[in-house]
C-alpha cells in the first residue's frame, strides 16, 4: 500500500519556517493568506500498514514537537516510480 | 582516562572532539556499526551530519548499534558528551529533555559566542566557576532548544539547565537562552556551541578545553574514590 | 549526414572528422560521447592554444594542469592540492543545487588525486544588489555552498562576491577547493595493466544531466531555459562525505592503481581520460553499472551526469578487499570493466558491444580553434552600459560612509557565517580576520589562500586588470605573511567566437601569464567558462585567481585590524592611485575608461615581499592592501577589524583629496606597529607614516579641514551595507 | 479555506532524504518498506484558493525539481491554530 505521512509542527511551537512563507506571500502578490506552516510529507510503500504508527513514533516524527497524521492513499504502485 | 569518539557515517567533527580530548586524556573513535566501547571512561558523540540530517537531525543516527551501547554505559552512569549534532542524537534517542528545532533565522550560523557557566556542578564543568564565561563557536542550523514549559521548569530546579548564551549572544532562538543541557543524574550532557573548536588560542580561543579537563577531573576524582 | 549533431553542438565539420576517424558514422552511443568530449567544456576549443602560454613549472610544483588538480610541495612530506572550477549555468537555472554540486565537483577533483580536502572558498558575481534575481541567486548560491561544505565536513574559509549589472543575466559562481595528502598518498588518472579492473564507485546512475552541464556550458543561455531544465542535478554531500572516506581509506591501503572522479560527460569523459593518459583501452560494460532507473539506454548510462561517483583501476586480487570496505563506508561498488592493451573505448552491453571508438578520437582529436581577436569598436565603455549612478555628494565623509556601505565594499558577515570555516581544527585566520584564510598545517607551517578577481577592472584593460587580479591575490598572501607557492585559475569570459570576447580573452590570459612570471608563481591547473553572455551582452570579463601560499609560522599570521592603539600607521607601496574604474566611480555613475594605468611588476613585487618579511618578522601589527574603495577605505576596514580609531595626517593632497582618499591601484597597503618597525621598512619601499591609532572614530586632516566618521556609524553602514540585500 | 499543499521531489530527481529513510527502517524492524521519499508539506488558510496553483509554482514548490499537489481540506478554522 502507498501511504503518506504528513509531518507538522505541534500548535504552540514557534515555526519560522511558516512564518517566513507567510511574510514572503504578499511581496508575490498573494493577499489573504494565515497560519501558514510547514511540516513534512513522507510518501512509502509499505506492505504492512499496521506498521505505520510505530514508524511514525519512532522515526519518522518526534512527538515531542510533532504532530503526524497517516493517509494511506492508494494500492502499491500508484504512485510509486 | 579514555575517551571514545563516535563515527557515524557522515560525522565531520569526530577527529577535531579526539584532537581536543587528547589535551585531556587518550582517545579511541567507536564505529556505528560496533556494540563494543573498547572500555572507555567516557562516550563523546561529534558533532557534523550523521546521516547527512536527513529526515530531522540525529534522527537516524541515534538507532546505530554504537548508540544502543551508548545507552547501556549512560544508564550504568557514563559520561556521555554530545555536541551540536551529538546534542541532537541525545535528544532524539531521549538520553537528554527536549528537542532542538531550526534556527530562528532558518540559516546556518557560524559564529563565537558568548556562553555563561550556569552550574558548575557538573562532570562536564567541574572544573568552572559558575557564571564563568566562556567564548565557543556555534555553527548549525537546528540549535533552537525546546522543551514543555513544565519539562523546564524540572530542569531548572534539577540543575540540569548547564550552560545558556550570555544576554544578546543566543544565536537561535533557544528557549531561556539555553545551550548545553544535562540529564537529571548530571552524567549525560548535550550542548549546541562546540567546545572541541575552542582549545587553542591560535585557532581563536581555549575557553572550551574546561568541558574535557572538567571530564577527566572528575573520572579521575572518581578513580581515586 | 543525419542532422542530430547539430542539436548535440557539433559542426557538421566535426562530424566528418569523427566519421573519418571512426571510417563510419558513428551510432549513437559513440555520437553521444563524442558530442559530449569535443563540446567546449571538455575539449577547451577556444582556450587550449591560449593557455599554453601559462607559466607552468616551479621548484615546489607537484602537479600541475593535465590532472585532476595541481598540487605544490610544503615540506614536511607533504602537498597541497588545489583547482578553482566554475559552476555558472547550472547556478543560474537552480542556484542552490548549481552552486552545491558545483562544490561537490571541486571536492572529487581534489580528494581524485589522493588529497584530503581542507578548504573551500568561492568567488561569486551577481547583477546589481538591488535586482530581485540577484537577491534570489545570492541566497540560494550561499545556501548551496553552505549546504554541500558544512554537511561534508571541510571549512569554507575565504571568497567574494561582486554586484555588477553585466552578470544580471549571467552569475558567476566559482568554487576552489584546497588538499592536503602525505605525498606518497598522490595518484594519478592514467589507468594502466591491462586485465585491470574498472571500478565504479558511489551514488548509483540516473538521467540526471543527460545534455547537462557539459551541452550547457557550451551555449548562450536565453529565453529558452525552460527547455535546459530537466537535467537539474541534485547534491547528496553524505554520500560525498562516505565516498570521500572511502577512497582514502582504500588509498592508504595501497589498493588502488589509478583514480578518476566522475563530472561533466558522466563516464564517457572519466573512461576516455583514463584510458589517454594511461594509453591503454578501456571495456566498460553498462550493464554491470548501478542504476537509479530502470531501463536506461546505454548511451544515457554513458554520459549521465550523477553526483558523487569515482572511477578506479584495480588489480583483480585486491577487488574482494575494495568491494568491502565499500560496503563498510556504505559506499556502493562495481567492476563494470576492465582495462584493455588496445587504444580503445568499447561500450558494451553485455555480450553486445555497442560502441567501439579510438581513445585519441575522443580526447586528442577534437579540432582546436584559433581566436580572431579584435578590440571591442568604441572601448569598453561603449561595450558596457555605464552603471546607474547611485551617489552624487563630493563630501569626503559621506563618500567613505556610501563606499564602506556600498554592495561592493559592504561587510561579507551575513554570507560568511553561513559557512562552517572551522570545522577540522586548522583555521587560524577567519573570514574578515585577516585579507587570506591561513591554516596551520599538522606536522607544523601554515599555508594561506586567497581567492580574487575584480571583472570590472578587467573589463577596462583585460591585460593590466588580470595582471592586478594576480597582484592582488599575491597581496593578499603577503599581508598574513605568506610567500606564494601556485595559482589556479577560472577563466570566465563571453562567447569567445565574437572577436572583442576572443580579445579580451588572449589579453587576460597574456596579463596572467605575465604576472605569474613577474612573481615567479606557475600557474598547477584551472578551468574555464566560455558562452557566459544574457541578452543585453556579455558579462565582464573575469579571470578569477586563487593563490595558496606558504608561512612558517602560523602563530605570526597577519590580522588586517588595528589593535594597539598609540601604533603608528603607514601606507607603503608603490601606489598609484586612479579613480577611473574604482568602486566610487561606479557609484558617481561614470562610464568605464578605456584602459587602466601602467604598472611596474618588479616594483609590486619588491613591495609584496618587504610586507611579507615585515609581517613574518612580527614587526607590524597589522597589514592590509588598499583594493576596493582605496587608501580610505583600506584604513575604514582595518579599524572596523579591529574597533578602534585613527588619526591620519593627509595634508598637501590640494585638488586631489578625492583621488588620494579613493583612488584604486596596485600595490598599497596600510601597515600599522611601532614607528621604528614602520620607519625600517622604508629602506626597502617608499613609507609614509601619517597616522596613530586610537580613540573611536576615523579622523583624516586635510588641507581644507577633517573628515571625522566614528568607528560606530562606519560599523552601521558596513554591517548594515549587505543585511540590505540578502534581507537578514 | 484550509488548504494543505504537498510536495514532492519529482520522479526521476534523485532523493537523498528518501533513500536514507528507506536504508534506516529495517534497522528498526520495518520491513517491506521500499520507495520512500521525503518533501514538504505546507498548511495554510487561504481566502482565495484559486491563488494557490500559482503560489506554488512561485514559491511554495521548485517546479525545476519539484512537483506539488494541492488538497482542499478544510473550512477555515478546521485545523488552524
Ligand atoms: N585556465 C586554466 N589554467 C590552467 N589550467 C587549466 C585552465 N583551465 C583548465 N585547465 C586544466 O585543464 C585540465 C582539464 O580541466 P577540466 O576539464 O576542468 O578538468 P576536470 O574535468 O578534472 O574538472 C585540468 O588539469 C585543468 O587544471
Ligand atoms: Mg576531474
Amino acid at each position: 500500500m502507498r501511504a503518506r505521512v504528513l509531518v507538522r509542527p505541534k500548535a504552540g511551537i514557534l515555526d519560522p519556517q511558516g512564518q517566513a512563507v507567510e511574510r514572503a506571500l504578499p511581496a508575490l502578490g498573494f493577499a489573504g493568506v494565515v497560519n501558514v506552516h510547514v511540516g513534512r510529507l513522507i510518501e512509502l510503500d509499505v506492505e504492512d500498514a499496521s506498521q505505520l504508527p510505530a514508524m511514525c513514533e519512532k522515526l519518522l516524527a518526534n512527538p515531542l514537537i510533532e504532530d503526524y497524521e497517516i493517509l494511506e492513499h492508494a494500492a502499491v504502485g500508484a504512485d510509486s516510480r | 582516562m579514555k575517551f571514545g569518539v563516535v563515527r557515524f557515517p557522515g560525522s565531520c567533527d569526530e577527529v577535531d572532539a579526539q584532537l581536543a580530548a587528547s589535551r585531556a586524556g587518550g582517545t579511541v573513535l567507536l564505529w556505528h556499526g560496533d556494540r563494543d566501547l573498547q572500555g572507555v571512561d567516557a562516550v563523546i558523540v561529534p558533532g557534523g551530519f550523521s546521516y547527512g540530517d536527513y529526515l530531522r537531525a540525529g534522527a537516524i543516527a541515534r538507532f546505530s548499534p554504537v548508540m544502543g551501547s551508548v545507552r547501556r554505559f549512560a544508564h550504568d552512569g557514563g559520561l556521555v558528551l554530545g555536541i551540536c549534532n551529538g546534542f541532537q542524537v541525545l535528544c532524539e534517542a531521549g538520553l537528554l529533555p527536549g528537542a532542538l528545532l531550526p534556527n530562528v533565522g532558518l540559516r546556518f550560523l557560524c559564529r563565537q559566542v558568548d556562553c555563561t557557566v550556569v552550574n558548575a556542578g557538573t562532570p562536564f564543568t567541574c572544573a568552572c566557576g559558575e557564571g564563568d564565561r566562556l567564548s565557543i563557536p556555534v555553527k548549525h542550523t537546528t540549535g533552537r532548544f525546546y522543551a514543555p514549559d513544565e519539562v523546564l521548569e524540572g530542569m531548572e530546579a534539577h540543575g540540569q539547565i548547564v550552560l545558556r548564551y550570555a544576554p544578546g549572544c543566543n544565536p537561535n532562538g533557544s528557549v531561556r537562552d539555553i545551550a548545553g543541557v544535562a540529564n537529571p543524574e548530571g552524567n549525560v550532557f548535550g550542548l549546541m556551541p562546540h567546545p572541541e573548536h575552542a582549545v587553542d588560542l591560535l585557532t581563536g580561543s581555549r575557553d572550551g578545553l574546561v568541558v574535557f579537563q572538567s571530564m577527566r577531573d572528575h573520572t579521575g576524582g572518581a578513580v581515586a574514590a | 549526414m543525419g542532422s542530430a549533431h547539430r542539436e548535440l553542438g557539433l559542426t557538421d565539420a566535426e562530424y566528418r572528422l569523427i566519421c573519418e576517424q571512426l571510417e563510419r558514422d558513428p551510432n549513437r552511443v559513440e555520437l553521444a560521447m563524442f558530442s559530449l568530449l569535443w563540446s567546449e567544456h571538455c575539449a577547451y576549443k577556444h582556450s587550449r592554444k591560449l593557455l599554453r602560454l601559462l607559466p607552468t613549472h616551479g621548484e615546489r610544483m607537484v602537479m600541475g594542469p593535465g590532472e585532476n588538480a595541481g598540487a605544490v610541495d610544503v615540506g614536511g612530506g607533504r602537498v597541497i592540492a588545489f583547482k578553482v572550477e566554475s559552476h555558472n549555468h547550472p547556478s543560474a537555472v537552480e542556484p542552490f543545487q548549481g552552486a552545491a554540486t558545483g562544490v561537490g565537483g571541486i571536492l572529487r577533483d581534489i580528494f581524485a588525486i589522493g588529497a584530503r580536502p581542507i578548504a573551500i572558498l568561492d568567488s561569486l558575481r551577481f547583477g546589481e544588489a538591488d535586482s530581485p534575481r540577484s537577491r534570489y541567486l545570492l541566497d540560494r548560491v550561499v545556501a548551496g555552498i553552505g549546504h554541500y561544505g558544512n554537511s561534508i565536513g571541510v571549512p569554507t574559509v575565504g571568497g567574494e562576491v561582486f554586484f555588477e549589472g553585466p552578470y544580471e543575466q549571467n552569475c558567476l559562481v566559482n568554487a576552489m577547493c584546497v588538499g592536503l595528502a602525505p605525498r606518497e598518498r598522490l595518484i594519478r588518472s592514467a589507468a594502466a595493466g591491462p586485465g585491470n579492473l574498472l571500478v565504479l564507485m558511489g551514488a548509483s546512475t540516473g538521467r540526471d544531466g543527460i545534455g547537462g552541464a557539459s551541452v550547457l556550458a557550451s551555449a548562450e543561455l536565453d529565453e529558452e531555459d525552460e527547455s535546459k531544465r530537466p537535467s537539474v542535478q541534485i547534491g547528496d554531500p553524505f554520500e560525498e562525505k562516505r565516498l570521500l572516506e572511502c577512497c582514502l581509506e582504500l588509498l592508504d591501503a595501497g589498493l588502488l592503481v589509478s583514480l578518476q572522479d566522475l563530472g561533466a560527460a558522466g563516464l564517457s569523459s572519466s573512461a576516455a581520460e583514463m584510458a589517454s593518459k594511461g594509453g591503454v583501452g578501456l571495456d566498460v560494460d553498462v550493464d554491470r553499472v548501478p542504476l537509479r532507473e530502470a531501463d536506461m539506454e546505454p548511451f544515457e548510462i554513458m554520459v549521465s551526469e550523477s553526483q558523487e561517483r569515482m572511477l578506479c583501476v584495480i588489480e583483480p586480487p585486491a577487488l574482494e578487499d575494495v568491494l568491502e570496505r565499500c560496503e563498510r563506508w556504505e559506499v556502493r561498488a562495481a567492476a563494470i570493466g576492465a582495462v584493455t592493451d588496445g587504444a580503445r573505448l568499447r561500450v558494451r552491453c553485455g555480450e553486445e558491444v555497442v560502441g567501439d571508438v579510438p581513445v585519441s578520437a575522443l580526447v586528442d582529436d577534437c579540432p582546436l580553434y584559433d581566436l580572431d581577436p579584435a578590440p571591442p569598436a568604441g572601448g569598453a565603455g561603449r561595450l558596457y552600459p555605464p552603471p546607474a549612478r547611485s551617489l552624487s555628494s563630493d563630501e569626503p565623509a559621506e563618500i567613505l560612509l556610501a563606499l564602506v556601505g556600498s554592495a561592493n565594499l559592504a561587510s561579507r558577515r551575513p554570507l560568511f557565517e553561513q559557512y562552517d570555516s572551522i570545522v577540522q581544527s586548522r583555521t587560524v585566520r577567519r573570514p574578515a580576520q585577516a585579507d587570506a584564510a591561513v591554516l596551520a598545517l599538522e606536522g607544523g607551517g601554515a599555508i594561506a589562500i586567497s581567492i580574487d578577481g575584480n571583472g570590472r577592472r578587467v573589463a577596462c584593460d583585460p591585460y593590466r586588470g588580470a595582471m592586478e587580479a594576480v597582484f592582488e591575490c599575491a597581496a593578499n598572501l603577503a599581508c598574513v605573511g605568506a610567500e606564494p607557492l601556485g595559482l589556479t585559475n577560472c577563466l570566465n569570459f563571453g562567447n569567445p567566437e565574437k572577436p572583442h570576447i576572443a580579445w579580451q580573452l588572449e589579453r587576460a590570459v597574456a596579463g596572467l601569464a605575465d604576472a605569474c612570471r613577474a612573481l615567479d608563481v606557475p600557474v598547477v591547473g584551472g578551468n574555464v567558462s566560455l558562452y557566459n553572455e544574457g541578452g543585453e551582452g556579455p558579462i565582464y570579463p573575469t579571470p578569477v585567481v586563487g593563490i595558496v601560499g606558504e608561512l612558517p609560522d602560523p602563530a605570526r599570521a597577519g590580522r588586517l585590524g588595528f589593535h594597539r592603539p598609540g601604533d603608528a600607521v603607514a601606507f607603503v607601496g608603490p601606489f598609484q592611485a586612479s579613480l577611473p574604474g574604482s568602486e566610487l566611480a561606479k557609484l558617481r555613475g561614470e562610464p568605464l575608461p578605456d584602459g587602466l594605468p601602467e604598472l611596474d611588476p618588479a616594483a609590486l613585487r619588491g613591495a609584496l615581499e618587504a610586507v611579507r618579511d615585515a609581517v613574518r618578522s612580527g614587526a607590524v601589527t597589522s597589514a592590509h592592501d588598499a583594493a576596493g574603495g582605496g587608501f580610505a577605505v583600506a584604513v575604514a576596514e582595518c579599524c572596523l577589524a579591529g574597533g578602534l580609531g585613527a588619526r591620519i595626517d593627509f595634508g598637501g593632497a590640494g585638488e586631489r583629496l578625492l583621488e588620494l582618499l579613493f583612488g584604486e591601484g596596485p600595490g598599497g597597503f596600510v601597515l600599522s606597529g611601532p614607528r621604528e618597525s614602520l620607519d625600517a621598512l622604508a629602506q626597502r619601499i617608499a613609507v609614509t607614516v601619517f597616522g596613530e591609532v586610537g580613540g573611536d572614530a576615523l579622523v583624516f586632516s586635510h588641507d581644507d579641514g577633517e573628515l571625522v566618521v566614528t568607528v560606530n556609524r562606519l560599523r552601521a553602514a558596513h554591517d548594515g551595507g549587505l543585511g540590505r540585500v540578502i534581507g537578514a
